[in-house]
């Protein structure tokens, strides 16, 4: 059997993360993407190298699923990770009794955390909010969105994947029996609509899933959830700071570069390749950031920014919906061989996806490769430009 | 990828960069004392005849100030063009033909002046 | 509603080997909202063949540079209202001396290839970012140890775009990779030296400070090569007067 | 980078006014007053050579320069002794890494510091 050819969908994270794994897994792989690399949802991610606290409590499978690929990614792709810790801080007396079910929680998902006294939290960090109560210390990290999808797709060039950027797929081939062969799509630069055969098609489009699925008259349960990050223009901490509370509105501000970013909310939209900014949420973002931060109300705003977060489920909207990604394999859920799904998950996680994406392509086509990106070192992001395939 | 470190041997554009730098100022000073002269001393309108030119000639100093202002306003200028040169990136063939003018020019130059200012000087 | 001001965006359009041409857009614009904002409405609503390169939205990755009104910009972090006035019109074009893919998007691989040639770090100590006196250190006054954060340069390629010499020169190495070798150390790799004193490295530059104008995350690559040339200055009367032993060079 | 073969478009690229600041009138400058001292560089060298071959040969040529176009050409020369040379300075300081952040000021100064040179030679030179 030669290498098996697959079409992946899409290069946002868990498109470049899949490509890794079946190219380093023998596999000869095309991604097919309509804009550059991480345009959608990956780029516009905070950056947040998540350690699972903020799902320690209500979401443990995802809570465990962050952590230990937190711990991997430092391993494997360091030049892109600001690798400073975090802080839970707890503001209010309400944020102190939920200390409890924060430390059992990151217990149970082996989330090694430290407890600090305030003046310990508040030597370690000048610009907290100085009315902080209690705080912890957590795994977190920060990282570059762009640079963190490159070091992938690079990787994944250097064992043959080949890139397609600037290409929409307009529709699948299918064969006669209703299963998918391929993809139609059309070159934007050039102008030239052309079509590509596989022996998968991975659909790897995020948020944007559905829109492919409806192709080949399938359907996932994708739930776009949009939240707004905004962005200051100084650095007051050199740690990501979360509020000690269930997962809520802007209870997280990060440091990167010289910025501050705060996130996030959650809300619905229909249109997905543009959602506006809504003034309110700027608002709110501000009151989260500065109750965080005081020294943020010295800094000016650099960036106010939509993401779409892909989550699954039909059951009730927003924020209880699982944080925990799925491979749908079309074959079973809608009698469509030859065509699998991917999505859901968090940023950390892309390279799990990838993995659990890969193990299901493959078995599909009867082979049984092991995975070794788990601590395969990606190369330099740069080299995706130095490698021409 | 780029290509290795252009044609000319390393560090020698900074050798060519520190003469360039040092010849400036020195160039600038005398440039100002040779301007003015011409605009002061001699009749009220300068260095207007030629017997007021190979007049100003005949101290040792004059002569021995031209000189340098020659030769640094010559190594100055000539290494500026060829920095000029350099940015419309020639091919390395033709590189090396245009340093072979550049060094022809210079030196040619600069023994022409110092005849001529021996023989302004000789004139008194 | 926030207010709103009416708007003519004209895009510079080019598809492979087609004429370049210009597109109008007449649209509502919010004065405080980014300019890519704009572009990417143009993308949902008007044109979904209209490429554009852009990724965080909010300036760590360097992904969105192009030209506004002819001058170099991250789009993703220029308010509308500090290029256009109301009613009036917004140009915006690819950046120059970076092959176009198409319409805005354009090939930045042969500025990645520099900054990797000379070893710039994409992570670096907080302090070794901030080595000029005049940059306000990132992050709070002194908390003790030195951090790990990613690098001020975005490797966005508005320098490279603006700086008059990479235009007519491409083998120059340009203000970024420049910045980088500063950055990354002269002593961190003895190659650099020669690639960096070379006729494609500093000497090159002829002070327009376009690349220090237009950089919008406080890198400054006119100071580092000037500093650059004052290291390479020091090496060069050092080597004159006693024989290069090791290079000890001062950061 | 720019893979423009076509040499006039890359020279003209060096003055493309459009969206530039000071720095970039500064480096324009230094690269027309350059091309110009040069040139008068070794023509005045060569017409110097009048004076070898005597007081008449010489004199009739400072007459022949008197004409104004040739005046008016010799007061360009000293503008651009004057902005080359200051703007040089400014340059050569900033390659020590002197007054970089206030290179702008410093231009500026040496833009004004010309034209007052300038104005002063001009002065002297038709109604002195």
């Amino acid at each position: 059997m030669s290498k098996p050819r697959i079409i992946v969908i899409g290069a946002g994270f868990t498109g470049v993360a899949t490509a890794h794994d079946l190219a380093l897994r023998g596999c000869e792989v095309t991604v097919v993407e309509r804009g550059p690399i991480a345009n959608g949802t990956s780029g516009r991610t905070h950056g947040l190298l998540h350690s699972g606290g903020r799902y320690a409590v209500k979401d443990q499978e995802s809570a465990i699923e962050c952590i230990d690929e937190n711990m991997i990614l430092r391993k494997i792709v360091p030049t892109v990770i600001e690798p400073n810790g975090g802080l839970f801080v707890a503001l209010n007396e309400q944020d102190v009794a939920y200390g409890e079910d924060f430390i059992a929680g990151c217990e149970a998902c082996h989330i090694p955390i430290e407890e600090l006294t305030p003046k310990q939290v508040l030597a370690m960090e000048p610009n907290l909010n100085p009315g902080v109560l209690a705080a912890f210390t957590i795994p977190d990290g920060t990282f570059d969105p762009l640079r963190l999808a490159l070091s992938f797709a690079a990787t994944a060039k250097k064992h043959g994947a080949k890139f397609l950027l600037y290409h929409e797929v307009k529709g699948l081939l299918m064969d006669g029996q209703g299963n998918v062969t391929g993809v139609k799509v059309l070159d934007l630069p050039a102008n030239k609509e052309l079509e590509l055969h596989a022996d998968m098609v991975v659909n790897a489009t995020g948020a944007w899933v559905g829109e492919i699925t409806v192709m080949a008259g399938a359907q996932v349960p994708i739930q776009p959830t949009p939240g707004i990050m905004v962005a200051f223009d100084q650095r007051i901490a050199q740690r990501v700071i979360n509020r000690l509370c269930p997962p809520a509105d802007g209870d997280i501000v990060l440091p990167q570069r010289r910025m501050m970013v705060i996130g996030t909310t959650s809300f619905t939209a229909e249109n997905l390749d543009y959602i506006p900014i809504i003034d309110e949420q700027i608002d709110l973002m501000l009151e989260r950031a500065y109750e965080l931060a005081p020294a943020l109300k010295s800094a000016k705003l650099r960036g106010i920014y939509n993401a779409t977060r892909p989550l699954i489920g039909s059951g009730a909207p927003g924020r209880s919906v699982a944080r925990t990604f799925k491979c749908f394999d079309h074959k079973e859920t809608d009698n469509v061989d030859g065509f699998v799904t991917i999505t859901g998950g968090k940023a950390t996680t892309l390279r799990a996806m990838a993995e659990k994406t890969t193990d299901i392509v493959l078995g599909k086509l009867g082979l049984n490769i092991p995975c070794q990106t788990m601590d395969y070192p990606l190369i330099s992001y740069r080299e995706f430009y130095a490698l021409n395939n | 990828m780029i290509n290795t470190p252009s044609v000319p041997k390393p560090g020698e554009s900074t050798t060519l960069w520190l003469i360039k730098l040092l010849t400036g100022p020195i160039l600038l000073v005398v440039a100002l004392i040779h301007m003015a002269v011409n605009h002061y001393i001699g009749s009220i309108g300068g260095l207007l005849s030629h017997a007021e030119v190979v007049a100003y000639y005949q101290s040792w100093y004059i002569p021995v100030m031209e000189a340098i202002f020659l030769t640094t306003v010559i190594a100055h200028a000539l290494i500026g063009v060829r920095g000029i040169i350099l940015d419309l990136k020639p091919a390395p063939a033709l590189l090396r033909i245009l340093d072979w003018i550049f060094v022809v020019v210079g030196v040619g130059f600069v023994i022409y002046g110092m005849w001529l200012l021996a023989a302004v000087a000789a004139l008194g | 509603m926030a207010e709103q001001w009416n708007i003519t965006l004209v895009i510079r359009r080019q598809k492979q080997g087609q004429q370049p041409y210009d597109q109008e857009f007449k649209m509502e614009a919010n004065p405080d909202e980014n300019v890519i904002d704009l572009v990417e409405r143009v993308w949902a609503f008007h044109d979904k063949t209209l490429n554009y390169a852009h990724a965080c939205h909010h300036s760590t990755c360097g992904a969105c540079g192009m030209r506004v009104n002819n001058v170099e910009k991250l789009t993703c972090i220029t308010p509308v209202r500090s290029v256009v006035s109301n009613g009036g019109t917004l140009r915006v074009d690819p950046m120059r001396n970076f092959p176009v893919i198409s319409d805005l998007a354009v090939d930045m691989g042969e500025l990645y290839r520099r900054m990797e040639l000379v070893g710039h770090h994409p992570v670096n100590s907080d302090r070794q970012e901030a080595i000029q006196k005049e940059f306000r250190p990132a992050g709070p006054a002194d908390p003790g140890e030195d951090f790990i954060r990613l690098s001020d340069c975005i490797e966005c390629g508005l320098c490279m775009s603006a700086c008059p010499i990479v235009g007519s020169t491409p083998d120059y190495l340009g203000p970024a990779p420049l910045a980088g070798a500063h950055q990354a150390g002269l002593a961190s790799n003895p190659k650099l030296l020669d690639i960096v004193g070379g006729t494609d490295g500093v000497w090159r530059c002829h002070s327009a400070y376009e690349c220090t104008a237009v950089c919008p995350s406080n890198v400054d690559p006119g100071w580092r090569i000037m500093e650059l040339r004052r290291m390479l200055i020091g090496e060069k009367l050092k080597s004159w007067f006693s024989p290069r032993k090791s290079v000890e060079v001062s950061k | 980078m720019n893979t423009n073969p076509n040499i006039f478009t890359r020279i003209l690229s060096w003055f493309d006014p459009r969206g530039k600041t000071l720095g970039t009138y500064g480096f324009m400058l230094n690269r027309i007053t350059a091309l110009g001292l040069t040139l008068y560089l070794f023509l005045h060298l060569i017409v110097l050579g009048t004076l070898a071959q005597g007081p008449d040969a010489y004199d009739n040529f400072l007459k022949l320069i008197e004409n104004p176009i040739l005046k008016f050409g010799e007061l360009l020369v000293v503008a651009a002794v004057f902005l080359h040379g200051l703007n040089g300075i400014r340059i050569g300081l900033n390659s020590f890494g002197i007054a970089v952040p206030r290179q702008r000021e410093f231009f500026i100064g040496v833009v004004v510091l010309s034209l007052i040179a300038i104005a002063f030679f001009g002065w002297r030179m038709y109604f002195a």
